[in-house]
């Protein structure tokens, strides 16, 4: 797992690689021996059990908490270790299994805050396609405390996508919400992967998943019990008793 | 983000508001007598607080209830400048004033702004009781005696030299906070530290540079203040009560808002020194003060400034329409 | 007392306040002067001195209820009532400057009298000084105050550093052979901290050996001190302090079962509330004053000394303090100069300042002693003429027992039961 | 070797003080999350109380801190809603309107106190007042001793209340989470205002013994509340047990700075302290509690 070897394997690096990353609790191991990489405009699926160690293996990617072993690469250069902010700025992005909007602030500074590390002159522009596209223009000025649960996670949705990050990582962000909204953020999500954005999606979701995901892994126990496409995961044994056997 | 403001009949109406308010300020000295300037005096400094705290306070969501350490800071390093072995002038004072506060929180924030909520407030609350048994026992300071600086009693200059450093302190923070990126980064970093900071905002910087702003402007009215007064001890500089006096304001008027501060400062200085006048010989006016306090949080709890904005809204509404000017 | 609420000062101070901020107009003259002094009081009525600040009070107050009930200060045959202002310091010299200011400016007082504490002279001081009115300081006795050489300022009683190292070597003299350690303690804050360090430096002028000397800060735990104290045994325990540090220490000690052979304390140790909370446990402590209800000293106002005191006791139900006595001697001294001044009130600016060259020449006998203000030095516009007395509580009553001219009693040593 | 034992002595009877003043508050802010501004004021009004009834009635401080105890939790239940009601307003802050709400109250309590009841300082007389016990060389006043014992019966009072009553389990529960101790059928209004009044009892409670210790004067409250505050972040706040051990600690440091490196600089090293051990463990010593 040298870097030599990888500059080696490719030319082009990965927008993000996580390489035998490992993460433990106390005495429990959240993340075992982790290894998964996306390409560019591949939207992979990260699905399994609760407390399998998905959003786990988010926080280690995005730079909330470090990894215990192992390496996250983002575009080749190793950001393992490195503070959230210096992570999130290398061109990662994302959102929380519980949204974490800025309450006190209206839809607008929002977004606005979420633009200010990046092209700060083309913030607004973006902003407000952002709003476009995730059809919740009408609530710009509206505090995000005002918004509908649906709303929010739009908002989130948006904070993400104002960035203009290479990799996005997304945690839920379809759980609960109306049908309407779920299919804006099916939508955008396609929309954005023709720009050459990467996708981790953690889902419950399996009508979503088999829609939108060109790759799935599946954890369990901290571990990834498989990979492939929907159809193969959806026939693998290992998966069937492991996750959809228990759901 | 800075929009376009169109030229409205209502930006027009506010523009002439707003010169109407500098004029009456500049003008003030003239039309009363020198009791009530020292009284305009001191509602200007508290404002001036009030804005300085509410940056770290209101702003970054950090509760500090140290700022008296540095009120003192910027107060001693002048008086001790001032002392006629030194004998520098006023405002030759006021730059190492700032510097040394700055430095001084620079210093303290990075490992004290680790703490959260009532951890970080009784933290500074320690180290300001810290500084004052300090400065009690150092002798270039004067000790328990205090000091005494060259009397200049000249209630226009400090009249002035308040409304400057106030009005800079407002312009300064409406500027920086709702006019510039580090706004957004402040109030990300106090609604949610980790979404923010997964947005790529450095939220340790940002903390340290808040605390060192607010530092400084504290520092500033500390120095002016010393001057002012042309006495100081330890308590009177450095005692827990101006701290208080700065949250209170805060609170009264508006967390967060970049004029709250401003009236929460004005009004209860001048409805303490009103009080504290009519019922002069007795002490009455204190739990009287009290009552107000208590009923002002339970029936106004967005400030006073909600009352000219209305309750719901008041607090984002102020700073947004103000913000447009 | 007066406490009632002025709504003449209300409804003026309302309309000074709406018209000021909506007119902008002079409103100072609202109410024609009638005849009168206005006095203005700037004193702590609240905060961490509001014990002593109340003292003073009482001390102004009593002499101007006195003076007015003959109608008020005579001047060239006319009286001329007093009438008092008042504005809390609040123990703070800041709240203490704005005092001065509103009472000059708004209360337009002729005159002023002083603050309790040091701290707040110190910030009342320039102002007295900018607007030329004289202020009577019945109370500060730190000789910062004086240092700063203040125009306009006069002190009734005589600086810490003059009195308490006196009294020290007063005692250890009569005490001769019977005591040869001491020990000084002190509040670290301004008067206490000088009150120690005059105790100090009479123990190192009288030969006495000095055991340790400390400070501690306002509000500590004192069993420290105390255990530290009865370890070393001294003969002679000397605190700087105001009455709470003395009632806690004395209580400490108590229950530390330790009593020194003799403690000398300074102010406060008079004060009625001293020895009443203090209860039997006072008997013996000494202390110093300038001051005593046994001294035979008298004027045409008050009496004697003596009648002083009864006087005070049936207005304010205790005995009067050297404090209280200081203050209402303040208002004497303004009645002697404004005699020799011979200006009608109101007074300008002008004739303000030739009353304080009155007040500087001042050279009277009163009830307090005899008062007259320091023309230069390090102790400017200080009275130190008076003589500090070694004072000793027996069941209760504050007998003066040295020095010999002075003394109404024996100075008992060591105190029964000591240690 | 005497003194040194001595102090031992006066730091753990100064931290029995220290631990009576905080222990009420850790559990208010344990449960309520309120910190009360006004704990000082508390104490100070307990002393008062005590002061009149012993000056009025001749009723001895160890008597009337059962009607002080009483009076109390009927004042503190009272108001408790209040305070409730401004911590769970949705308001900006409610922590922080909380923390103004109760600086306004603390601000009333001085003030009043200072009008009704004048400047001075009073002593309360108490039949232990003054008495002590001699062990060797070691001399215990046995005022502050009460204290330490009221400090022990206190914590232990307040476990049993919280770990052996049906009440305590519903205190915990909502000490843990307010909405689920909601959802769990548990009264959160009427449980947060007996907490409230539990803490105003306990600590005028501590303010009785304390003005008997000392004296107690209207200014008093302020160096209360801020020794509270002290204690009860160094132990962890809302950890009761941890203020045992902090309230100790914070004692013994203050004595044997003021016996042996000099009184003056005692406060500064005890605040100096405190602040660095904040740095270092910022969950406090013990950790959260309750």
């Amino acid at each position: 797992m040298s870097s030599a070897y990888h500059k080696a394997e490719s030319s082009e690096y990965p927008p993000l690689a996580i390489e035998s990353v490992s993460k433990h609790f106390g005495g429990i191991t959240a993340v075992d021996d982790v290894s998964l990489s996306a390409d560019v405009s591949e939207v992979v699926g990260v699905i399994g059990p609760n407390g399998s160690g998905k959003s786990t293996l988010f926080s280690l990617a995005a730079g909330g908490q470090k990894p215990d072993a192992g390496k996250i690469r983002l575009q080749g250069i190793d950001v393992t270790g490195w503070p959230t902010w210096k992570i999130a700025r290398t061109g990662i992005s994302r959102t929380f299994q519980i949204p974490s909007l800025f309450l006190n602030m209206s839809v607008r500074d929002n977004l606005l805050a979420a633009a200010v590390e990046g092209d700060w002159k083309r913030a607004r522009e973006r902003m407000e396609s952002t709003l476009e596209m995730l059809e919740i223009s009408h609530v710009i000025d509206n505090l995000t405390s005002e918004l509908s649960g649906g709303q929010q996670k739009l908002v989130e949705f948006g904070r993400v996508c104002v960035r203009d990050p290479k990799v996005i990582l997304l945690d839920e962000v379809t759980a609960g919400v109306h049908p309407n909204i779920r299919q804006i953020i099916l939508d955008a999500i396609q929309q954005l992967r023709k720009t050459g954005i990467t996708f981790l999606v953690i889902e419950h979701d399996m009508e979503m998943v088999k829609e939108i995901c060109d790759r799935l892994v599946v954890m369990d126990q901290g571990k990834v019990v498989a990979e492939g496409d929907f159809e193969t995961i959806a026939s693998d044994s290992n998966v069937q008793q492991a996750y959809l056997g228990r759901t | 983000m800075a929009s376009k403001p169109d030229l409205t009949p209502k930006l027009i109406v506010r523009s002439l508001l707003i010169g109407a308010m500098v004029i009456a300020l500049v003008a003030l000295p003239a039309a009363i007598d020198p009791y009530t300037l020292r009284i305009a005096t001191g509602a200007l400094m508290w404002a001036g607080l009030a804005c300085a705290w509410n940056i770290v306070g209101g702003y970054a969501g950090y509760i500090s209830f140290g700022h008296s350490a540095f009120f003192g800071i910027g107060a001693y390093t002048t008086a001790i400048l001032m002392q006629s072995d030194v004998g520098a002038s006023f405002f030759v004072t006021l730059l190492p004033a700032i510097i040394l506060s700055m430095a001084v929180a620079v210093a303290i924030g990075g490992p004290t702004m680790r703490l959260r909520g009532a951890y970080f407030a009784i933290a500074t609350w320690a180290f300001a009781e810290m500084l004052l048994q300090l400065v009690t026992v150092l002798d270039f300071t004067g000790g328990t005696s205090g000091l005494s600086l060259p009397a200049y009693l000249n209630e226009f200059f400090f009249y002035y030299t308040m409304l400057i450093a106030s009005a800079a302190s407002f312009i300064g923070v409406w500027v920086l906070i709702e006019r510039s990126r580090f706004g957004f980064r402040i109030k990300a970093l106090r609604d949610d530290e980790p979404a923010a900071e997964s947005l790529g905002i450095r939220t340790n910087l940002v903390k340290v540079q808040s605390f060192a702003l607010s530092a400084a402007i504290t520092a500033l009215f500390g120095s002016i203040y010393a001057y002012w007064t042309t006495y100081i001890d330890p308590y009177s500089v450095m005692g827990p009560e101006i701290t208080d006096q700065m949250v209170v304001m805060v609170l009264l008027g508006g967390l967060g808002t970049v004029w709250g501060p401003a009236l929460g400062g004005v009004l209860l200085w001048i409805t303490n020194r009103y009080i504290w006048s009519t019922f002069g010989d007795t002490v009455i006016y204190l739990p009287i003060l009290g009552v107000i306090i208590a009923l002002v949080v339970l029936f106004l709890p967005n400030g006073l400034i909600s009352l000219i904005m209305g309750r719901q809204r008041g607090k984002e509404l102020i700073s947004r329409i103000l913000g447009k000017l | 007392m007066s406490h009632k609420f002025s709504r003449r000062k209300f409804l003026r101070n309302s309309i000074l306040g709406t018209g000021a901020m909506t007119l902008g107009f002079p409103a100072l003259n609202v109410n024609a002067k009638e005849h009168k002094i206005r006095v203005g009081v700037v004193t702590s009525l609240s905060g961490a001195n509001r014990f002593g600040g109340n003292l003073t009070r009482r001390g102004y107050d009593l002499w101007a209820e006195e003076i007015n009930k003959l109608g008020g200060i005579e001047i060239e045959g006319e009286r001329y009532p007093v009438e008092m202002f008042y504005g809390d310091a609040q123990s703070r010299p800041a709240s203490g400057a704005d005092a001065a200011e509103r009472l000059i400016i708004q209360d337009e007082v002729d005159v002023l009298f002083g603050p309790y504490t040091s701290g707040v002279t110190l910030a009342v001081q320039p102002i007295s000084q900018k607007y030329r009115v004289p202020m009577i300081s019945g109370s500060a006795e730190s000789p910062n105050v004086w240092l700063a050489k203040p125009a306009f300022n006069f002190g009734m009683i005589p600086a810490v550093d003059l009195t308490t190292d006196k009294s020290m070597m007063v005692l250890a003299e009569n005490l001769g052979d019977r005591a040869k350690t001491a020990s000084v303690i002190g509040v670290d804050e301004p008067f206490s901290k000088e009150t120690a360090e005059g105790f100090r430096k009479g123990v190192e002028e009288s030969g006495l050996d000095l055991l340790s000397y400390e400070l501690f800060p306002a509000g500590s735990d004192l069993s420290a001190i105390v255990s530290k104290l009865k370890s070393e045994n001294p003969d002679i325990v000397a605190i700087g302090g105001h009455e709470d540090i003395f009632i806690n220490f004395v209580s400490t000690a108590k229950a530390l079962n330790y009593k020194p052979k003799a403690m000398i304390m300074h102010y406060g140790v008079t004060s009625a509330a001293f020895i009443k909370e203090t209860g039997t446990d006072s008997n013996g402590i000494l202390g110093v004053s300038v001051w005593t209800e046994g001294l035979p000293y008298k004027d045409e106002l008050f009496g004697t000394a003596s009648d002083y005191s009864d006087l005070s006791f049936s207005r304010w139900g205790t005995r009067p303090d050297y404090t209280e006595a200081a203050c209402s001697a303040s208002g004497l001294v303004l009645q002697d100069a404004a005699r020799r001044l011979g200006k009608a009130p109101p007074w300008d600016q002008g004739t303000r300042a030739e009353l304080a060259k009155a007040i500087e020449d001042t050279d009277i006998e009163t009830f307090y002693g005899p008062v007259g203000f320091a023309k230069e030095g390090n102790h400017f516009h200080n009275n130190t003429k008076p003589v500090p007395v070694v004072i000793q509580i027996k069941n209760g009553d504050v007998v003066p027992v040295a020095p010999e001219n002075a003394s109404k009693g024996e100075l008992v040593y060591p105190i029964p039961g000591t240690s | 070797m005497d003194l040194f034992l001595q102090t031992l002595v006066n730091g753990i009877l100064i931290g029995g003080i220290l631990i009576c003043l905080t222990i009420g508050f850790q559990l208010t802010f344990g449960v309520l999350h309120v910190i009360d501004f006004a704990v000082g004021g508390w104490t100070m009004l307990g002393g008062y109380t005590a002061y009149w009834l012993v000056t009025l009635a001749g009723i001895d401080p160890f008597i009337s801190i059962f009607l002080v105890f009483a009076l109390f939790l009927l004042i503190g239940r009272g108001l408790g809603p209040l305070i409730y009601h401004v911590r769970t307003s949705r308001y900006a802050r409610p922590d922080l309107m909380a923390l103004a709400f109760t600086f306004g109250i603390f601000l009333f309590m001085r003030g009043g106190a200072l009008w009704l009841w004048s400047y001075n300082s009073r002593s309360v007389e108490s039949v232990l007042s003054g008495q002590f016990l001699s062990l060797g060389p070691v001399t215990i006043p046995l005022m502050r001793l009460s204290a330490f014992v009221m400090a022990l019966l206190f914590s232990l009072g307040l476990f049993i209340l919280l770990y052996r009553s049906r009440f305590g389990m519903a205190v915990r529960a909502l000490a843990q989470n307010h909405d689920h101790a909601g959802l769990m059928g548990v009264d959160v209004k009427r449980v947060s205002a007996w907490v409230y009044g539990i803490y105003t009892a306990l600590t005028a409670s501590a303010g009785v013994l304390i003005a008997t210790v000392y004296s107690v004067n209207p200014s008093v409250g302020i160096r209360y509340t801020l020794f509270a505050f002290f204690v009860a972040v160094l132990a962890g706040l809302g950890s009761v047990g941890g203020v045992l051990v902090a309230g100790l600690a914070l004692g013994l440091l203050e004595a044997y700075v003021a016996t042996y490196i000099g009184a003056r600089y005692s406060l500064l090293i005890v605040f100096g302290t405190l602040y660095l051990t904040l740095l270092v463990a910022p969950k406090g010593v013990l950790g959260r509690g309750i």
